[in-house]
């Protein structure tokens, strides 16, 4: 499957926007966070896992995706959150703990809902496994149209609810893809010391489905593959193990010093940042000029800029608030 | 309750009774787990809906907890009803983080945005020799933690409102059932558990004690199995000229501190009957909330009979050593009926 | 690999006490149920699953440990720890609950454990996986001979411990070998139903391990490829996954009225107990006389009968010894 | 323990000397778990094991909590000394079976013929905005389920201590170490937990409170992190002439109740701090403890300032809202000390 020129720009703003968001997030991190770096400091507290390098998975992927579809992330969301549509002003406002936010501030940066696009993602490994499956099962169940799709990192195919949850998508045949971003890393722990297995994709043969590895982060290639993947889901001809190399171009979480890192490896992903490579290649094949992609560029500027005003300029939840919305 | 000629049920049955009406109703309710379908669960609380219903809305489960209890909560945040069962709640360390992280959590981090309308059933109990992994109750381990409702009939008419109650309800709601109150011969049920049961669909609120017995010198408070200890307590007390209340908690979250206090005030005396651990759990908290109430005078030291803080043993003479039981009940009755509180 | 003489004696023999006992403690389990059957009473409460049929797993990997391996069984351990030489006595005194039992009435039929065999079991769902390939590690670590050995059910394959242990055995390249005894069936619930692939043994290509399948329930067949799993995982070249197709000939627990299984499906498995079959082969082959076979159930028959007689002579233990034993 | 010139620890750092100590001396002590090798544990508790060590006895797992923590059970019946590090224990969910059906009762199922020699250690508390799945303490949650051991300490002495204890100890042994006190800048940390730690190796026994304070007019019991709000309201309830016991119980399982009923004996109020959820746990379990010993008279009902019964929420003045803190342990304290109980 090719994308449309459409498409493409789609993905390349998308993309973008993406990178810039977390660009500013990472700068407004910092505030009040130095001389002293504490975690419960500044305009955003807490843990921050970026997601920079990782974009291509989340264009080309929801490239594909409809509001109506689902998908479930991790702790490492924005990019897909971004991808599949999420309200950016809400979803800043929530990263700011600001009453403005998706959840009121309950939520904050791993816990962001927005029921509008059917995005939700969680802070436990391979915890969205399970309720993408469930949805994919609730659509099968009504009868209504619609795919879902559930990011987990590589790590993650070694927790139990990765092998539950695929088990049950292939049994029940269900319109469910796993899409896993292999950036080579758990926290410091590398694939191979963890993964006996060189790639993930041949986990599909313990659930007799399809498998497919997608090398080198590359848009165009994972936009085929999941492309190929939610069609056949739509088509009711059951789910898809996909895993997609990827690069983290940033430490795991904000402050850490990646001593784990071999030497040399930033400046080697640095020079494959997927962002520079996609601008060329859409500038060298003629899909757009670089006039228009600037353009692009110029606008996801805007648009992250008005975000993070809307976050900064929403008001604080009541404390007290935090005793409402438990129950339904 | 007690009407003469008018059905009684178990509470195996009332489940399936409020299972099976909500699903003619209402086409988003289904029903999962594992041996639930043509098996209609190892306790009988399914039996007969997968003839109604067929095998799509009557789902048998691989044996794989995580994945289907997170896949209910997928699909209860999609528009479903799912009410999905584990079949031991001994089995919940295999999948509790779908459950209070997930399940119990989702409303809240999304600032109420999302609704997760889905029923967790599970059994409890022990006193059959099933041993340390088939017998334990563990309410104080869902008690506990926030987002989850916490249910648990002590008989049949409170098993149909309460299950009803659980299906509409747009939280999660665990309904905690006891193997031993089921009605299953070879669990060897308690037939007080089988009364009485509309046929037409109620609730009966979340969240609200009975007083099962009205007395005036001792409040037992206990829940599912306990209530009948007490109950039976109570009748061989009161031919000693002791009148015990018994207060049947049947919810534990929200748990009616109301209804316990009121009872407390009113005898002065209160034992606690838990089939979960002692410590850190049931009995404690009850405890708590009768002594911080501040207008509480109590004539003697609350107790509470509890299983102790040991696993459970499989050899039956062992475990009955451990599990509170009618004589247990009295006797520490006795004993606080005669004591009075320090000056 | 081809069991000797002396083996082909010991597996028979070990199969025929392994049923022997099953049969007598079938028997004494309704003692005190009837007319009402109710699991609290007679000599035996509690749940009970028997192992008739399954047998053949049990002999066939067995045949190659020694006390220093460890096995790790389930709720249908009877024929594993028969083969794996835990001391019957003290195993019946334990399903009577008595004070002599191995666990002084602690644990029951679910929970029997001997240390001086290495053998342990658990009545959660693919819960000795873990346990097993940590003495595995323990015994890489300390560099002492012996292999691991968990067995579990074929729904068993479906549970998240079953792949996590999987992946570390991988991982870490231990002496772990994973047996699957493929009984078809859950409680009620059949393999297919369960799970989406026919064999579980395709799963070894998920942790980059070997994965066989035996078919037909074959002391023969499964001895060899135990044999050879084991030769591997004792000259350190890691883990294997190996399922066996057996037959329950019993419900999945007593009390359990089978109306799930197909019309005729008992009579079939019946006519492929592999008890008659063995001896008929060893007989037809010439490796036993008849006499001799008999002599061997006589003597099985002389051991289960005393085992049974130690358990019932067994003292009841003290009701307040429940207190004792929960710390070291 | 406050001796010029004497070093000082942090906890984190107490924690790895005590694993290095006995690791020195004991071959079977190892150490397990995601990203304690070349990381040195995300807090800080297991750095520079791996140098002298090397990744065989400090060994990073894949991220499979049930896979290694069940894989130390069987290393530990098979005469290893794992010490297992759950990440944070907001993870428990997805390895409990583990914890609480396997490493907990099987020296229980073999009748006390099997040993299992491990320390799981864990990571608790809030307070820095990192939300409802990495916030939580469940002290409650570990120490209702019987046949482990629960600790946690307040200061590096007791760190280094218990854990000493803790992997001598021949039972399992939870370990949770709180966030904040951990030596890390990054996390906020409470400069009181830094205290002086003895170079030579000695344990401080399992299941023993220390008195952190001694006073006479309220008793404040509390765990980890609350026993420093307890000490700090102390000192400004000292300033309004209310003298302040602090108990800090340090370990949960076994309860030292003879410490915490004496203290309240003397003082005859009772507060408890804690910062896991407030129902079904801690703080119901110590006011039981008073209350049903029948022998003490309390001044005042008794008071707990716990986390409401709520998820987590992840912004600051949410969070904050919702904590225990010293300003609301000294208003209680000042109330208390007011009131007094119904005639
Ligand atoms: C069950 C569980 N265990 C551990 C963690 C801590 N943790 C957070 S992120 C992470 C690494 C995840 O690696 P991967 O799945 O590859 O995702 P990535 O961070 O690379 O995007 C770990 C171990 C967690 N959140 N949940
Ligand atoms: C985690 C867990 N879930 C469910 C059960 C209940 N249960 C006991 S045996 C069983 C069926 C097991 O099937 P299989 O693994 O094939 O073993 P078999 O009984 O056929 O030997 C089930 C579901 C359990 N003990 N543990
Ligand atoms: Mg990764
Ligand atoms: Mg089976």
């Amino acid at each position: 499957m090719q994308p449309s020129k459409a498409t493409l720009g789609w993905m390349y703003h998308n993309m973008v926007t993406s990178r810039k968001f977390e660009t500013i997030i990472e700068k407004i991190y910092m505030e009040g966070k130095s001389p002293v770096f504490n975690m419960a400091n500044g305009p955003i507290p807490g843990e921050m896992h970026l997601s920079n390098g990782q974009e291509p998975v989340a264009v080309g992927v929801c490239a594909h995706l409809k509001p109506e579809d689902i998908v479930t992330a991790t702790h490492r969301p924005h990019h897909q959150a971004i991808a599949k549509g999420v309200d950016l002003n809400r979803m800043a406002a929530e990263i700011f703990g600001k009453a403005t936010g998706l959840s009121g501030g309950r939520g904050g940066h791993m816990h962001l809902f927005d029921p509008a696009v059917n995005f939700a993602c969680a802070g436990i490994i391979a915890q969205g496994m399970g309720p993408a499956v469930g949805a994919a099962l609730s659509r099968k169940m009504q009868g209504k149209p619609g795919v879902a799709v559930a990011f987990i990192g590589e790590g993650a195919a070694n927790q139990g609810a990765f092998h539950e949850a695929m088990n049950l998508a292939a049994v029940w045949k269900l319109p469910f893809i796993c899409v896993i971003e292999d950036n080579a890393w758990g926290i410091s722990v590398a694939k191979s010391a963890a993964t006996p297995v060189k790639r993930n994709d041949v986990r599909a043969a313990a659930y007799g489905i399809p498998g497919h590895y997608v090398e080198g982060n590359d848009p165009w290639k994972i936009y085929d593959v999941a492309g190929q993947a939610i069609a056949r889901a739509r088509a009711g001809e059951g789910p898809t193990l996909i895993e997609v190399e990827t690069y983290r171009l940033a430490g795991h979480f904000m402050g850490d010093a990646e001593g784990y890192r071999p030497k040399g490896e930033k400046d080697a992903l640095f020079a494959k940042d997927p962002i520079p490579l996609m601008r060329k290649r859409l500038e060298a094949d003629g899909t757009f000029t670089a006039a228009e992609l600037t353009k692009m560029e110029a606008e996801a500027e805007v648009k992250v800029a008005a975000a993070i005003k809307f976050a900064r300029e929403g008001a604080a939840p009541k404390p007290e608030d935090a005793l409402t919305a438990v129950f339904a | 309750m007690t009407i003469v000629n008018e059905r009684k049920l178990t509470i195996a049955r009332a489940m399936a009774e409020a299972m099976a009406q909500e699903m003619r109703i209402d086409p988003a309710v289904f029903v999962m787990g594992e041996d639930i379908a043509q098996l209609g669960g190892v306790f009988g609380n399914t039996r007969g809906l997968v003839d109604e219903f067929g095998k799509d809305r009557v789902r048998d489960t691989p044996i794989s907890e995580t994945g289907f209890i997170s896949a209910a909560v997928g699909a209860a945040m999609d528009g479903m009803r799912p009410v999905v069962e584990l079949m031991f709640v001994d089995f919940f360390g295999v999948c509790f983080d779908a459950i209070y992280n997930l399940m119990a959590k989702n409303i809240y981090f999304s600032g109420g945005h999302v609704t997760v309308p889905m029923v967790l059933m599970t059994s409890t109990g022990g006193g059959y020799s099933d041993a340390g992994q088939h017998s334990q109750c563990l309410y104080g381990s869902f008690a506990h933690l926030p987002g989850m409702k916490v249910v648990s009939p002590s008989n049949a008419y409170d098993a149909k409102g309460l299950m009803t109650a659980a299906i509409r309800d747009n939280s999660p709601v665990i309904f905690m059932f006891h193997k031993g109150l089921q009605g299953m011969g070879w669990l060897g049920t308690e037939a007080a558990a089988n009364v009485h049961v509309p046929e037409d669909a109620y609730e009966v609120e979340i969240g609200k004690a009975a007083i099962a017995r009205e007395g005036s010198d001792v409040t037992i408070v206990s829940i599912a199995m306990g209530v009948h200890h007490a109950l039976k307590a109570a009748k061989v007390l009161e031919a000693e000229g002791i009148s015990t209340e018994v207060v049947d908690l049947r919810s534990l979250v929200p748990l009616d501190r109301d209804t316990v206090r009121a009872s407390v005030r009113k005898t002065g005396r209160l034992i606690v009957v838990d089939e979960d651990y002692h410590s850190y759990g049931v009995s404690g908290e009850i405890i708590a909330t009768v002594c911080e109430a501040g207008d509480i005078t109590l004539k003697a030291p609350p107790r509470r009979i509890a299983y102790p803080d040991v696993p459970i043993a499989y050899a039956h003479g062992m475990e009955q050593f451990c599990l509170p039981n009618p004589e247990k009940v009295a006797a520490a009755a006795r004993e606080i009926c005669r004591t009075a509180v320090p000056a």
